[in-house]
């Protein structure tokens, strides 16, 4: 982990920032993605399937800031995507649909959890650090189920996207995704300011030897927290977009197992870079997506039976996936891509 | 006599039954490099941490620049002007020799909310971190991370991440430790012309170096400081030869 | 037959033209069911009959060849609503037959029926898709899910039981089944006790039913915790003293975990496997021959499924480009269900007998729920008036 | 009446905590000596679930049953450290949660692959079938007691073990300084696999005690894995003393907290507005009582590490 930060982190004195082509690519993808859509015949569907892409990148994106560079492990970022979709579900079933005011509502509300839960947990070091955020979601989670007027256990439907401004424009799904898109870069481009600002290189100094940071004069703790509520809040917005994506909410959006997915999608991605973990929403989703019918169709030689019991089955593939990424590719996607680069 | 920079009156550090530090009095003039010497187990490095504030003190009071600090944890006595170098090298291993000193220079100018802005181009840390690097004699390996560099280098860092806090007072745990012939000399230079203007604790092993750059010597046996005067009259002091010179041959 | 290849699907998701010249030829369906987890066998029974029916249609559909494709919607309803896009609009499937579970289908259901894709339930059927957000293009084959607890709510009443004991699981639905209960049984109740959901130890319970002495409890304990509590519920030596009333806590896809535990128990259903129609026989004894487990009343929707999209291509002649003639043929159900009448309500929920039925042993060992009495006839729920807009 | 569903909870409550117990002593050395986190922990007891339930369905006796599926379960434990688990020791502790999650998404798959989608059914064994009566009317099942007398029995068990013993030395020495453990020349990679499948045993046979009462089936062992790490995390990680408190506690605080929880907020609301609140916050309770152990003991009630 050491070598990744450092190999990132570009020496001082050289001037200009190594611009990396990695994310230029990325976002140059999402960019371009709505014309392949409209060619492919199901532009519904796949507009709908990168939306979702985008808004775990940007949830993923969120866990990466306090993860890759604060060594923060949330385990309960699940939250704050719940908060987010049920300010937006329940300020919606009472006749607020607009984006302007739910989104700050949203945001509001994900920061004052962060600010509260965050002063408590950052008490705590390591494992401990993880289930005590894992324990705070849990509440917010059987909150969620408890409340009866915003259909309890199985949700709620959401009766439109949000208004911007009164106006409906996100009930298309182009402007959606483009809205989404928005997001996701200026989340990007605030996180990617971040970690190279001032602030962001305290964080990073942190991680790597908190007892140092405190010997020059920085209390961790304030820099941490900070972080913490900004992560938050950046994981509420995605929450605020997941609720319109789906035209639902649910606790199922903050159920422990995703927010391990979420950890999951950045070590995927590979810690610390930030496009990495957009990347790492990406493949866990499309695998999720596609890899049962890749199965499919990559065991014609086996008989129909025993090609639906392996496609049904496909997280039995899917589980090993995960080991071998860890055993063979240290680093994540990222780590894969860097090494390929260096040759 | 100028008032003392920085005092200790009555310190006392006791691991359950196990008392590390007893009762340990001293008083540090501006200016001055006072070393403090003592056997292994004697306390020093206890003494350090309770001075920075890594460790708190069962009893007995720090006063630095008239203030009592007692109670303050380590980053406030830093924003005071105290700062420590660590017996065990403790540097950011991922960050450039330059950002590790630029980050004590942001330490000290306040500001670390800063959101926006790259850090890594902001010629108010480079250029005084810079000249910490090049005070320290590591001016040509700014840009290696300092994971890489050698021991003797990363105790040059620490120094220089150290002064870079713009300490009124340096805490040096045994900064010669673990490092070549060479390199110790390289460090024994820094610290000569460091020596006047700035006051310095020097903790340490090596007697040639002690005694060729200490104004005053404290010697601190079993927890308790039982000399502190110039080198000279602490090489003639029985009790110290006694204690503590005796066991070893190296003087 | 079966699960037929999509990679024109794949294909198209990255924006390769397909050539649809093939699909059209055939009718595609989408089951949209829970197949992964601990509730994997309920989305079974429903597959399972749905492709039985297909075998014994001649694996056609109308007269037209079929494709069926499955998915798992992972019991996560953001999933759900993702794999339920990509059936209406990648694959392009004229029919939808899912889901398990309630939470899923009021996620599910505006994507699909918003595409003017008929969406058809072998299981859930939430009360406000019943109700005040009824959809013409949302059948139900099963039911409303409360009137299986109206139906034990009715026994309770019918029987005059003065004091029962209600028990059930701390989340919409089982506050939802309770409720149902209640319609119809007006006697005391002693007791409405909610427990976490997954709960996997009633001991608790069990001390304050038998302490309390109740005439009857009545329970809503789906999956694990039903396989959990009535085995608890005999071990405790409550089985023989007070009557188990129940609904989806004793049926053929927990049967094979309960066994001798739950012999005598009662549910409550629209159908039973032991109902004597030759059609049903056939069924049942094909349905065991194939997958070697007694169908549940999942299975049989499933293969109601299947029947009812056969008899509404009949009518339009195979075709399904004109939906309000396809909408209008689904409507008057002209099929002969495993369950004998069948006809939609208003809301397009089924109009239908309901059961006591009563857990037996077969002879080939197995178990199964047998019916004990009729209690409604051609019951229509409750929630049907509130609906408006299916016509 | 109350004292004596006060009693029964409390039994109950013993009970619950004590397979928490079982379960979380593995976790907690391996993750104490071993410095590994290790989600596919709650899956070593789905497996000793289903292997009681092969076992004794083919053997025809719980005994039996037993006698194979404990040394099966250490076998599949072994395999399972040699296979994966001891090349990630030296992984950072996000590498291991994504790759024991990878086990976790296998296992539960391959049993529903092996055995079937439908949960599976375990007898109670004959001689433990019965129930004595506890107080008046109130009957409580002998084969519960038998899992407190059992769970007990392996506890005081682990004690002298760990107490006692060269290798018990070791376990608590490697789980304060594991260095330390190394520097004195012991063979660390077989005392690793010797605590690796003592707790995928010991989890194992939790699986298989409580299959008669519960309900075989997938994931099974995910909840109870989220459990379990509350109890370690509660306890402090590494004690076994830690852990065997903080199982009771968890069991004693959700059983005795969910029928009481109502009951005690009556006092202070009307009593339809405290059932409603009771209801909703009775899951929570471990959680809140989590947060507030590590509140006020950041490091769990009994921190091993310095």
């Amino acid at each position: 982990m050491t070598e990744l930060t450092g190999t990132q982190t570009a020496p001082a004195p050289s001037p200009g920032m190594r611009i990396d082509i990695i994310p230029v690519i990325l976002f140059a993808a999402f960019a371009a993605a709505p014309l392949l859509a409209s060619a492919s015949g199901a532009e519904g569907y796949v507009l709908s399937l990168l939306t979702r892409v985008m808004i775990f990148g940007l949830a993923a994106l969120s866990l990466d800031l306090i993860l890759g560079y604060g060594a923060l492990v949330s385990f309960g970022h699940a939250a704050f995507l719940g908060i987010g979709a049920y300010a937006v579900g329940i300020l919606a079933s009472h006749g607020v649909e607009d984006a302007l005011i739910q989104i700050p509502v949203a945001l509001a509300a994900s920061a004052l959890f962060a600010l509260v839960t965050g002063a408590i947990s950052l008490r705590t070091k390591g494992v401990y650090f993880i289930m005590i955020t894992l324990a705070f979601a849990q509440m917010l989670f059987f909150l969620a189920t408890s409340l009866a007027p915003y259909g309890g256990d199985d949700g709620m439907t959401l009766p439109t996207r949000s208004l911007v401004a009164g106006a409906g424009f996100l009930e298309n799904d182009y402007a959606f995704y483009a809205a989404t898109l928005l997001c996701l870069t200026g989340g990007y481009l605030l996180s990617r300011a971040i970690v190279t600002s001032r602030f962001g290189r305290v964080l990073r100094g942190t991680k790597e030897n908190a007892v140092r940071m405190e010997a020059i004069g920085f209390q961790p703790f304030r820099f941490q927290l900070a972080a913490y509520v900004i992560s938050g809040m950046m994981a509420g917005l995605a929450g605020c977009l997941m609720a319109n994506q789906a035209e639902f909410i649910s606790p199922a959006f903050m159920t422990w197992q995703r927010s391990g997915e979420l950890i999951f999608m950045v070590v995927l991605g590979g810690l610390g870079s930030l496009h990495g973990a957009i990347i790492g929403a990406a493949a866990f989703l499309l695998l999720e997506e596609f890899l049962p019918e890749l199965l499919h169709a990559g065991s014609f030689f086996l008989n129909d039976d025993v090609r639906w019991r392996l496609t049904e089955n496909w997280q039995m593939v899917f589980g090993p996936i995960l080991i071998l990424i860890v055993l063979f590719a240290r680093g994540g996607i990222m780590g894969i891509l860097r090494r390929g680069s260096h040759g | 006599m100028a008032e003392p920079l920085l005092e200790l009156r009555n310190l006392r550090k006791a691991y359950g039954a196990l008392t590390v530090t007893d009762d340990v009095s001293l008083s540090v003039r501006p200016g001055e490099l006072h070393a403090v010497i003592g056997p292994n187990g004697a306390g020093k490095t206890t003494l350090i941490h309770q001075i920075s504030g890594m460790l708190s003190s069962d009893s007995g009071q720090i006063l630095f620049d008239g203030e009592n600090v007692t109670h303050l944890s380590m980053p406030q006595r830093v924003r005071r002007g105290l700062a420590r170098s660590f017996q065990i090298t403790s540097i950011l291993p991922g960050f450039s020799a330059l950002e590790n000193v630029a980050l004590a220079v942001q330490a000290r100018h306040g500001s670390s909310f800063r959101l926006f802005g790259n850090a890594a181009q902001e010629r108010a840390l480079n250029e005084p971190a810079m000249q910490h690097l090049n005070t320290v004699g590591l001016g040509g390996r700014a840009s290696i991370p300092a994971g890489l560099l050698s021991h003797g280098e990363k105790r040059q860092l620490e120094l220089a991440i150290a002064l870079a806090t713009e300490p009124k007072l340096l805490l040096l745990d045994e900064p010669l430790a673990g490092t070549g012939h060479d390199e110790s000399l390289r460090v024994v230079e820094t610290l000569r012309r460091l020596k006047g203007r700035i006051t310095i604790v020097l903790i340490e092993h090596d007697m040639d170096a002690v005694f060729s750059l200490a104004d005053r010597v404290s010697v601190l046996v079993y927890g308790r400081v039982i000399a502190t005067d110039t080198p000279e009259n602490v090489r003639m002091n029985e009790d110290v030869r006694t204690a503590y010179l005796g066991e070893e041959e190296t003087v | 037959m079966k699960l037929t290849v999509k990679t024109l699907g794949l294909a198209a998701a990255f924006g390769i033209a397909a050539v649809p010249a093939m699909a059209q030829e055939k009718v595609k369906v989408g089951l949209l069911l829970t197949l992964s987890g601990p509730s994997a066998v309920l989305g079974q029974h429903a597959r399972d009959g749905f492709q039985l029916a297909l075998k014994d249609l001649g694996n056609k559909l109308g007269g037209r060849d079929v494709e069926v494709i499955v998915v798992d919607d992972e019991l996560k309803p953001d999933v759900a609503v993702q794999k339920a896009k990509g059936l209406v609009e990648r694959d392009k499937v004229d029919f939808v037959v899912g889901p398990i579970f309630s939470n899923v289908a009021v996620a599910t259901h505006k994507p699909i029926t918003d595409s003017k894709t008929f969406y058809i339930s072998p299981n859930a059927g939430p009360s406000n898709l019943a109700g005040k957000s009824c959809d013409p293009y949302f059948f139900a084959t099963s039911y409303q899910n409360d009137q299986n607890h109206e139906v034990l709510g009715k026994v309770a009443e019918n029987r005059g039981y003065k004091k029962v004991y209600l028990l059930a699981p701390n989340y919409q639905a089982g506050k939802d089944a309770l409720a149902g209960f209640k319609r119809h049984y007006k006697g005391e109740i002693v007791e409405e006790s909610y427990v976490p959901l997954n709960t996997l130890d009633f001991q608790s319970e069990l001390a304050k039913i038998a302490s309390m002495q109740p005439d009857a409890i009545f329970t809503f304990m789906p999956g694990g915790m039903g396989v959990n509590l009535v085995k608890q519920y005999r071990a405790a030596g409550l089985a023989d003293r007070i009557p188990f009333l129940s609904a989806f806590t004793v049926d053929e896809s927990t049967l094979p975990a309960q066994q001798d535990a739950a012999l005598g128990m009662f549910g409550g259903s629209n159908w039973a496997p032991n109902l004597d129609t030759p059609q049903n026989k056939k069924f049942v004894q094909d349905y065991v021959a194939a997958y070697n487990s007694v169908p549940a009343s999942y299975a049989m929707h499933g293969y109601d499924a299947a029947l009812l999209i056969d008899s509404a291509l009949k009518a339009t002649g195979g075709k399904t480009d004109d939906k309000e003639a396809v909408r209008a043929a689904l409507k008057k159900a002209e099929f002969k269900s495993l369950r004998g009448d069948f006809k939609f309500g208003a809301n397009n929920f089924p109009v239908q007998d309901f059961y006591l039925v009563k857990v037996g042993k077969r002879q080939d060992g197995k178990f199964q729920t047998e019916i004990v009495e009729k209690v409604f006839d051609d019951y229509a729920d409750a929630y049907a008036k509130e609906c408006t807009a299916t016509n | 009446m109350t004292a004596t569903l006060l009693l029964i909870q409390t039994l109950n409550g013993l009970q619950f905590g004590l397979i928490l117990f079982l379960i979380a002593a593995g976790l907690t050395l391996v993750f104490g000596v071993m410095d590994f986190i290790n989600l596919a922990h709650g899956v070593q007891y789905m497996i000793g679930a289903y292997l009681i339930a092969a076992f004794s369905a083919w053997t025809g006796g719980f005994g039996w049953g037993l006698a194979l599926a404990l040394p099966t379960a250490l076998a599949f434990g072994l395999l399972l450290e040699v296979l994966i688990f001891r090349h990630l020791y030296e992984r950072d502790h996000l590498d291991q949660v994504l790759a024991t999650f990878g086990v976790i998404l296998f296992l539960n798959q391959g049993v529903k692959f092996v055995w079937g989608a439908a949960p599976l059914s375990v007898p109670v064994p004959e001689i433990l079938s019965g129930s004595v009566e506890i107080a008046d009317g109130l009957l409580y099942p002998v084969y519960r007691l038998a899992i407190i007398a059992a769970g007990l029995l392996v506890a005081a068990l682990l004690y002298v073990l760990v107490n006692y013993t060269r290798v018990g030395m070791l376990v608590r020495a490697g789980a304060t300084n594991p260095q330390m453990v190394s520097a004195l020349g012991v063979n660390i990679k077989r005392l690793f696999m010797i605590v690796f499948g003592f707790g995928a045993m010991l989890a194992g046979f939790a699986g298989a005690m409580v299959a008669p009462i519960l309900s075989v089936q997938p994931g099974m062992g995910d909840n109870i894995l989220i459990l379990a790490f509350v109890v370690i995390v509660i306890g402090g990680i590494g004690s076994i003393r830690g852990a065997f408190l903080a199982a009771l506690l968890i069991g004693l605080v959700d059983t005795i907290g969910r029928s009481f929880a109502p009951n005690l907020l009556r006092l202070v609301l009307d009593p339809s507005a405290a059932s409603q609140t009771g209801r909703a916050i009775a899951p929570m309770l471990i959680y809140i009582f989590m947060a507030a152990v590590l509140f006020f003991r950041p490091a769990g009630l009994f921190p091993v590490k310095r």
